[in-house]
């Protein structure tokens, strides 16, 4: 049967068909997109699929590669966990894959749409893998393999985006080199890269300066990937710079794939008490995660630029997925694990709003967004959903991870992170609202923009449907994910978490 | 980045991997779990299982010859990459 | 009628959200459609909690789950008896106030009408959510709803004070809100649930002090929106809005819903006997005489009409608060009974204001003078609106006055009884004058028009002027209030 | 590098030197089971004779014998030859990248069949390595300018 | 494998890496890295990691030395530090 | 017993040396190329660590030629896993260096210069 080749065709099909399409994109540029498109397509049947049976079955799917047993070859888990992750993966991906022939607006660019295509399949390859992947080791190479097509692709933005690409990578590489590092440690205290294998092995040697030090730098690797506070000095310029069509996948995907190794890393590969009993790890992490949070939101409302303050936003939304993993029980992680896949729609529907005024209007600067309502309804009522999210507002989904997380942070007595996280939820609402207040509130001069008044029947905010259909697509899931938030839970992420947050 | 503080960054980590080492097996020592549990595999059961005498190729290309394939894909993605970047048409 | 279906409380729900649906819809091109679905929709909303009455006055409550949240938690909508109360004057005065809006929207000719009616009926829909949410997270949802639909409808003018007082409201409510999703934490945390059950949620063997420190973060979260004192500055200056926004906001849906909720947290989440023992009730209770006293000495000193109203919304607002916070069933009963009929006689007060303003564009009370004989059927409104603050007789502001000296004489704090009574004399000394230089005085710099506004806005003034009349002698009369507060004190004293 | 080097010894070193890096490169391509050695290390020497091609005599040189698009084409070919070798087994009820599942083609049995699979990723990853390590030099030493490769031009790099 | 051969190894390849650091000429600190990657292959052939070694002499010593240089011929070899 | 328990350490603590000097090279040096021979040695010196663990006294080349004598013995070859893994990472050392050189020479063509302060003061103006 086909279908249990699922784990490794979701990382196989669209490798394969990124060599396709960069063949292909030689002779024939217009069968890129159908291409692209179809794999993406077939990755979120996968996913889907995958995650169905997971829930049918309940229990994880295992797949070796390769046909060796485990600790000897590479396995493929998965689980409640990564199939939800999975899934939200694919279907953004899918949408952004879509969006991004719209948002190359560029002549320069059009001219590299099958290279482009190539790196946007790779990047997905890489994400998707790192998400599937039962094996430390792998999980580096995939985790490269997202990195590179990433600071390509994020080269190829606006200017100055070559340097912020080349920090990007500088900081990337010392990240994955810090993994690499942990990964050794672990290597030599234990021999297995399995990650099933080691959370066997470990809990013998906890008390082993080489697992600790290990694991110091397996979170400091991972960290820097996802853009946590103090080493998230490349994110800003790197996602904010990117081309707008790519900005929609990486950012709302790449960091929240950090944070999903995050939760891997310290509660299936080390045991959940590693990190809570036998050494401060969460306490640290949330002392850190506040200060983070509290910094990346000041910083935030010092932005003029859309993006930019989007930036910012990620790494608060990070410091939120910190807090609720540090809280280390029930709600906390429940929060966590769902603030994952909201924080991915959330994200992907304010950076396409982003993308799409900045390719109409050339500029992300606020001053953009003036009087947009008036030409731009839809794209403005995503913008108005998105921050409402974000904001916390109840029917949508962002309003319910923060309640999880609020009830996990309570009952673990945090209260320091609690009140950061109030204050930096007040300071998304200033943030927001002052965008929104700029978008339907003032009035915008003459010739701002470049749209032009055809009005015709089927065309909203004269954008095509490669642009809208993704632009709704995402609002409609975070509102879809809100409204179904206590069935996704019931189903799905209470069986995600680790046995001793079960309870 | 200011000189003193890498520095300081720079010590710290030193003074850690350094106080990791003192757990380490000792140097080439048989003994070490990173030869015990999962690699005496590779190399007894190498020839029978690949009729590959190089125990490192047959890991590279079959035990984790899943991790290989990604190794060329990094490979052709900084192929992609490089090219995508530098190269321009004739007439751009 | 068969009332028996939990799917009303839903419709009830249903109607003002479809109707902003149409209304954005049809809005742009066709307003004699829009302002149908307006008026269609407030009369369909208001029969449907109507319908709810009967079934509520029997002692039921209609229960519905709308979506599952995971740890043993709802959506849900539960129709009790103080719901009730708030339902029935939020949808009653909402057709009152739509037919008085399309008066006033098209007497002005004000721009985005569309947006004006959709943000309207949302917020109705949060009122009415509000109204009768049955746990403290729908509340929250609808609560969240009702804040942001009326903020567009704050800086509907969009000059600059306009977006102005439209961001100072947004940050004062959205902070609140903050407030209230910590404290629903900590209240889930320790009871384990968050539905209202009449006499409180929480064991005596809890902590005291975090008890205490929950309730100061309700009464903060809430308070905001019910504009207790050091924290009501958004109120006045939201008065840059339109008058039916005012009314709206004073008198229906958005100052009314913060009341509600403090009154719900004090009596449903805490309880009454909870909130002696915390021995919070005294302090919350002088704390909120000093609004009452506050509020109507500041009062004295606004010229603006508006603004003038919106200090005596705060020091209405407070009373009622204090009324529930003395615990004893009188003035419980005077609570719920004034809540309700503030409601008809404040909107009476600002739809009188903005039917000056549209007739002659005056806001200030010195430019008022003679204004009586201009527009008598306004001004005749208008008396028996403030007359009715004041506590005279024949207005139904006197019952509900009577109820909480009533109440607050047989407590000890009798010094609450010399609040009520102060309140009310300051009450007629900011309100006298206007009557009588309204009635009294000859206009200045010559008459200006003569006569009384459109139609669409002089009938909803004289309804809502008759029922603070009838309200007086039939106090059980069509919605039952009376009634309905009786029921209320006897479930939260259980007895 | 890219002028034309008027150098007798190294142009005659040179073109000593290239088959019989190729032919070194094969070899360690086909000795890479047995000995150390592999596509991976054939492909950089079979890399390095071109950029030494490259190098001793000018870029043209070594872009007559390995035109653009046949590089394009190289480079993927070889990471989808590995992945094909991969999905082969596929359909013979194998998991992904299971050679044994070759003896259903080849002949030898599992074992043999692996030694094959191996043969044949190998061969995918020199062609690749090959490919790509040639295209990123010749990329890097022109600075994309292919075509005009000599002086360095004012005008932006993009038209933006 | 030889401990002193090792110990000496060992010490010219931090010598090379810390000069590559320090030299203020880019293409000498790029020869000088390329001699570091050929110690480094050293040591990994004295510990018996020839494939390894090999591809490190293949890739470091050979192809990553000739990127530098292309990307030098590219760009600058004047620095500041 | 102080010697040899130096000389079981000392690879390691080479590698720490090496892991120290990329990693302050990486991050004081204000030219681009300089950071990149930074990442280089600390890539290089991760490998080398991963090698060490590989090592084994008394053992030989993980090739196992002696067919018709009895099954090999893991003691008597070296472990092979570290290598393979570290075939993956030079490989990734490679193309990171790739595309680090690319964007520096766009990065040379766009501002006239590989130094990251005058490339920061480029893009302020």
């Amino acid at each position: 049967m086909i279908t249990q080749h699922f784990p490794a065709l979701i990382v196989v099909l669209p490798l394969m068909v990124s060599f396709i399409v960069f063949v292909v994109g030689i002779f024939r540029v217009r069968w890129c997109l159908p291409l692209v498109l179809t794999t993406l397509g077939l990755c979120v049947y996968f996913s889907v699929d995958m995650l169905y049976r997971v829930i049918t079955e309940g229990s994880p799917i295992h797949y070796r590669l390769g046909g060796w047993e485990p600790p000897w070859g590479i396995e493929y888990v998965v689980d409640y966990l990564n199939g939800f992750v999975l899934v939200g993966i694919s279907v953004i991906s899918f949408f952004a894959g879509m969006y991004l022939k719209e948002s190359i607006r560029d002549e320069a660019l059009k001219s590299k749409m099958p290279q482009f295509y190539t790196l946007f399949l790779l990047q997905v390859t890489g994400l998707l893998g790192i998400t599937v992947t039962g094996d430390v080791f792998n999980l580096y190479v995939l985790l490269e393999i997202a990195s590179f097509s990433a600071y390509a692709i994020i080269a190829m933005g606006s200017r100055g985006a070559d340097f912020a690409a080349f920090r990007y990578m500088i900081f990337g590489t010392m990240g994955a080199c810090a993994y690499l590092l942990g990964v050794g440690y672990l290597y030599i205290a234990t021999g297995s890269l399995n990650m099933g294998d080691l959370s066997m092995l470990l809990p013998k040697l906890y008390s082993s300066k080489t697992i600790i030090v290990g694991f110091v730098f397996l979170l400091s690797g991972i960290g820097i990937k996802m853009g946590m506070f103090p080493v998230h000095t490349w994110l800003p310029d790197s996602y904010s710079l990117a081309p707008p069509g790519v900005s929609v996948l990486l950012a709302p995907l790449f960091t929240k794939v950090g944070a999903y190794v995050l939760i891997r890393v310290m509660f299936t590969i080390f045991h959940p008490s590693f990190s809570t009993d036998i050494y401060p790890v969460t306490d640290t992490l949330s002392f850190i995660a506040s200060i983070g949070v509290l910094f990346a939101s000041v910083l935030a409302l010092a932005q003029r630029d859309v993006r930019r303050m989007l930036c910012y936003l990620i790494v608060a939304e990070m410091g939120y997925i910190v807090f609720g993993v540090a809280s280390a029980n029930h709600y906390g992680l429940i929060g966590a694990i769902f603030h994952i896949v909201n924080d991915m729609f959330m994200m992907a529907s304010l950076f396409i709003v982003a993308g799409v005024v900045f390719n109409e209007t050339g500029t992300s600067d606020m001053d953009g967004f003036k009087g947009l309502h008036r030409k731009m309804p839809v794209t403005s009522f995503v913008l108005l959903i998105g921050a409402f999210s974000i904001v916390g507002v109840p029917p949508t989904c962002g309003f319910f991870s923060k309640w999880y997380l609020v009830l996990g942070m309570i009952e673990a007595g945090r209260y320091f992170s609690l009140t950061v996280l109030l204050i930096s939820s007040l300071i998304n609402a200033v943030l927001f609202f002052r965008l929104i207040e700029i978008t339907y509130f003032e009035v915008k001069e003459e010739g701002a923009y470049k749209i032009g008044e055809k009005n015709t029947p089927f065309s909203f905010d004269n954008l095509s449907l490669y642009s809208l259909i993704p632009m709704v697509f995402y609002a409609s899931m975070v509102i879809l994910l809100g409204i179904l938030s206590g069935t996704i839970v019931e189903h799905i992420i209470i069986y995600a978490l680790p046995q001793a947050f079960k309870g | 980045m200011n000189r003193t503080v890498a520095f300081f960054v720079t010590m710290l980590t030193g003074l850690l991997l350094i106080y990791s080492t003192l757990d380490f097996p000792p140097w080439g020592s048989p003994n070490q779990p990173g030869s015990l549990h999962v690699s005496p595999r590779y190399i007894e059961k190498t020839l029978e299982e690949t009729k590959v005498p190089n125990a490192v190729t047959s890991v590279l290309a079959d035990y984790r010859g899943y991790d290989t394939m990604f190794e060329t894909s990094v490979i052709f993605t900084a192929g992609v990459a490089v090219m995508m970047l530098l190269r321009r048409k004739k007439d751009g | 009628m068969e009332t028996e279906s939990p799917f009303l409380p839903v419709l009830t729900l249903i109607i003002p959200s479809f109707v902003s649906l149409l209304i954005l819809f049809t809005g742009k091109r066709r307003p004699n459609l829009r302002e149908f679905w307006t008026l269609a929709g407030s009369f369909a909303m208001f029969f449907s909690v109507w319908s709810m009455l009967d079934s509520v006055l029997k002692g039921r409550s209609l229960e519905y789950h709308l979506a599952f949240i995971y740890p043993d938690l709802s959506f849900s909508l539960k129709v009790d008896v103080f719901g009730m109360i708030f339902a029935l004057l939020s949808s009653f005065l909402w057709m009152v106030v739509s037919v008085y809006s399309i008066g006033y929207m098209r007497g002005l000719n004000e721009q985005n009408q569309t947006r004006f009616f959709f943000c309207f009926a949302i917020a109705i829909l949060g009122a009415a959510g509000v109204a009768l949410s049955g746990n403290l997270i729908t509340l929250y949802m609808f609560y969240e709803i009702l804040t942001l639909s009326t903020y567009p409808l704050v800086s509907h003018k969009e000059n600059r004070e306009a977006i102005k007082a439209g961001r100072k409201y947004l940050v004062y409510l959205i902070g609140s809100s903050v407030f209230i999703l910590l404290a629903m934490g900590i209240t889930y945390h320790l009871a384990g649930t968050l539905d209202f059950v009449p006499g409180g949620l929480f064991d005596r063997g809890d902590n005291n002090g975090v008890l205490r420190f929950l309730f100061l973060l309700f009464v903060i979260g809430f308070g905001v929106k019910a504009g207790i004192m050091p924290i009501h500055e958004w109120l006045p200056s939201a008065m840059v809005a339109p008058t039916p926004v005012s009314a709206l906001l004073h008198a229906v849906a958005v100052v009314k819903a913060g009341v509600f909720c403090v009154l719900r947290v004090i009596l449903y989440v805490f309880g009454p006997e909870m909130v002696v023992n915390l021995g919070i009730w005294f302090f919350f209770a002088f704390f909120v005489s000093l609004t009452v006293i506050f509020a109507n000495i500041i009062a004295i000193n606004q010229d603006n009409l508006k603004r003038r109203l919106a200090f005596s919304t705060i020091n209405n607002l407070a009373i009622i608060i204090l009324g529930a916070t003395l615990l004893t069933p009188d003035a419980m009963k005077g609570a719920y009974l004034h809540m309700f009929f503030h409601g008809f006689m404040k909107i009476t007060l600002f739809m009188c204001a903005g039917a000056i303003y549209v007739k002659t564009h005056k806001e200030l009370i010195s430019e008022m003078e003679g204004i009586g004989r201009q527009m008598p059927i306004t001004m005749a409104a208008f008396t028996v609106g403030a007359l009715g603050l004041f506590g005279i007789p024949p207005v139904c502001g006197f019952i509900s006055k009577w109820y909480l000296c009533m109440g607050a004489a047989k407590t000890e704090g009798i010094i609450f009884l010399l609040v009520f009574l102060l309140s009310a004399l300051l009450d007629g000394v900011y309100f006298i004058p206007i009557i009588y230089s309204a009635f009294f005085k000859e206009v200045k710099g010559g008459r200006s028009i003569k006569g009384e506004a459109d139609l669409s806005i002089v009938i909803p003034i004289v309804t809502t002027g008759v029922f603070s009349l009838l309200l007086t002698f039939f106090p059980d009369f069509f919605f039952r209030v009376y009634t309905l507060s009786d029921m209320a004190v006897k479930i939260v004293r259980g007895g | 590098m890219v002028r034309d080097v008027e150098d007798v010894i190294i142009k005659t070193i040179a073109r000593i030197m290239v088959p019989i890096m190729q032919v070194y490169s094969l070899y360690v391509y086909v000795h890479g089971h047995i000995s150390p050695g592999g596509g991976f290390q054939g492909g950089c020497i079979m890399a390095a004779s071109f950029i030494l091609l490259a190098v001793a005599f000018n870029l043209g040189e070594a872009k007559r014998r390995l035109k653009e698009k046949a590089i394009a084409v190289f480079c993927s070919l070889g990471v989808f030859i590995y992945a094909w070798t991969g999905v082969v087994p596929l359909f013979f009820g194998g998991n992904f990248l299971d050679y044994s599942k070759w003896s259903h083609i080849l002949p030898g049995g599992e074992v043999m069949a692996r030694y094959y699979g191996m043969a044949f990723i190998e061969l995918g990853v020199q062609i690749a390595v090959m490919a790509v390590m040639v295209s990123i030099f010749l990329d890097l030493v022109t600075a994309g300018r292919h075509e005009e490769v000599l002086g360095k031009d004012d005008d932006g790099f993009y038209s933006r | 494998m030889i401990q002193e051969l090792n110990f000496i190894i060992l010490l010219f390849a931090v010598i090379t890496a810390f000069s590559a650091l320090k030299v203020k000429d880019l293409l000498s600190s790029i020869v000088l890295l390329s001699a570091f990657s050929f110690f480094m292959c050293l040591i990994w052939t004295e510990m018996g990691a020839v494939d390894v070694a090999f591809t490190e002499a293949a890739v470091g010593a050979g192809v990553s030395t000739a990127f530098f240089m292309a990307a030098l011929y590219n760009t600058t070899r004047r620095t500041k530090d | 017993m102080m010697m040899d328990f130096i000389l079981a350490k000392f690879n390691y603590w080479v590698y720490v040396v090496l892991i120290m000097i990329g990693f302050y090279g990486m991050m004081t040096k204000k030219n681009l190329m300089k950071k990149l021979i930074g990442m280089n040695i600390f890539q290089w010196s991760i490998i080398l660590f991963y090698i060490s663990i590989g090592s084994k006294k008394n053992a030989t080349l993980p090739i196992i030629m002696d067919i018709h004598s009895h099954a090999p013995s893991a003691a008597d070859y070296i472990n092979p896993l570290p290598h393979v893994l570290m075939l993956t990472a030079i490989v990734v050392g490679v193309a990171t260096t790739g595309i680090a050189l690319t964007l520096l020479v766009l990065i040379y063509k766009r501002y006239g210069t590989i130094e990251e302060d005058e490339v920061i003061e480029a893009l302020k103006k």
